[in-house]
């Protein structure tokens, strides 16, 4: 499962994208956020205040509650502040 | 509808030939707006002396295009451009521009403010202040969320 | 208030370089907003050759720049420009042009459209649609009153 | 006391502007168009539906109501069709 970082996120982690292999319990965008927090202090770090943090699957945005399974590829990023 | 565009460009906007390109869309255009989005010399009182724009390749131009599209389905559309920077861009310089045609000002002038609010809040882009530290990003408006909830 | 300026034209308006003069007019300045309103080739289904716009000199002008000085006590402009053609005009060419600049966008377009909206109804400027007859003078619009009623 | 005319009531009387000297009966906006109607046949044409026609003491709008005693230059127009 491909997952890519923006903005601050990026940042926080130190990496654009990453393949990750969640186990089967792991079934939606909030879930996905839980168990990646869990994957050292970056990541704590970086998903500190899920609230905070936009999803999208496959350039869709999606809400905590979207599966996540079929995705081909899941972006987590900061509030947009363009324009 | 022609005229239709919307581009990610990595270098100055050329403001003046994409609302050429606008007007000159269609023969029975009656009201061009553009809006033009600058570059402050100053985020919220600390003074920068540059942004830097990152955005999510693809789905960037995915999301503007959809509000495009919508707009073009809430008003008679002859023409509308969207232009969005990204890298650094320096105070003075344009971050976004948007251009709409239509016969009658009320629907160009509408169409551009539509976009724009829904641009603001759902076009995934984001900006850094140059000369702040390294997590300087700009912090979401909540007034953009609120303009962008006047539409529903 | 810098950049502000009010001017009746007699030959084409450089809509770009009016554009430019608004959007540095001042160094905080986030947010620009022009209105093109554009001769036709149709006037209500009829083609047109040509529009001849006739002014009151003195009144006009004395019109518009109250407009915009109401603008400016209702919105926090850093500038302002209108512009508007008299004599003859071919389709395609501005008839009018009006440029707003602030730090946000939401007081720009307000502001554009404001001024708009009281120009169409109470500047002195007549339209006579030329290819019809003597009198084949424009009627003026029911919903432009509406437009400027919003604003009382 | 000068009257300037705009668009079709120009192009109806045909003169940009003249000056009259109405009776003293003749104190409002409303009453001098009434005055005027009674000049001849063009003017009888030219202010046929006076509902239509708006008025300016100096440049400024006015009403059919509004005195024209001291006004040092008063127009007639159509509604305006600008912008």
């Amino acid at each position: 499962m491909k997952i890519v970082y923006f903005a601050w996120l990026r940042e926080r982690l130190d990496k654009t994208e990453e393949e990750v292999d969640p186990p089967p319990s792991v079934q939606t965008i909030g879930e996905l956020m839980d168990w990646l927090k869990t994957r050292g202090e970056e990541y704590a770090y970086a998903f500190d205040n899920p609230k905070v943090i936009r999803a999208a699957i496959d350039k869709t945005h999606v809400r905590p509650e979207a599966k996540i399974a079929g995705a081909g590829e899941i972006a987590f990023f900061p509030p947009m502040t363009g324009g | 509808m022609s005229g239709e565009s919307v581009r990610i460009a990595a270098g100055a906007i050329d403001t003046a030939a994409e609302t050429r390109a606008v007007a000159e869309a269609a023969s029975n255009i009656g009201a061009v707006v553009t809006f033009s989005g600058i570059c402050r010399a100053d985020e919220k009182g600390a003074q920068i002396s540059a942004l830097y724009l990152e955005h999510y390749p693809g789905m960037a131009e995915q999301e503007i295009e959809s509000h495009v599209e919508e707009a073009r389905k809430r008003w008679p559309l002859m023409a509308a451009r969207v232009v969005h920077r990204v890298g650094r861009i320096e105070p003075g310089e344009t971050i976004v521009f948007v251009a709409t045609a239509s016969a009658h000002r009320e629907a160009a002038f509408q169409a551009a403010e539509f976009i724009m609010d829904y641009l603001k809040t759902s076009a995934p882009f984001w900006k850094r202040a140059e000369g702040g530290g390294k997590e300087a990003w700009v912090d979401a408006n909540e007034k953009d969320d609120r303009a962008a909830e006047r539409w529903k």
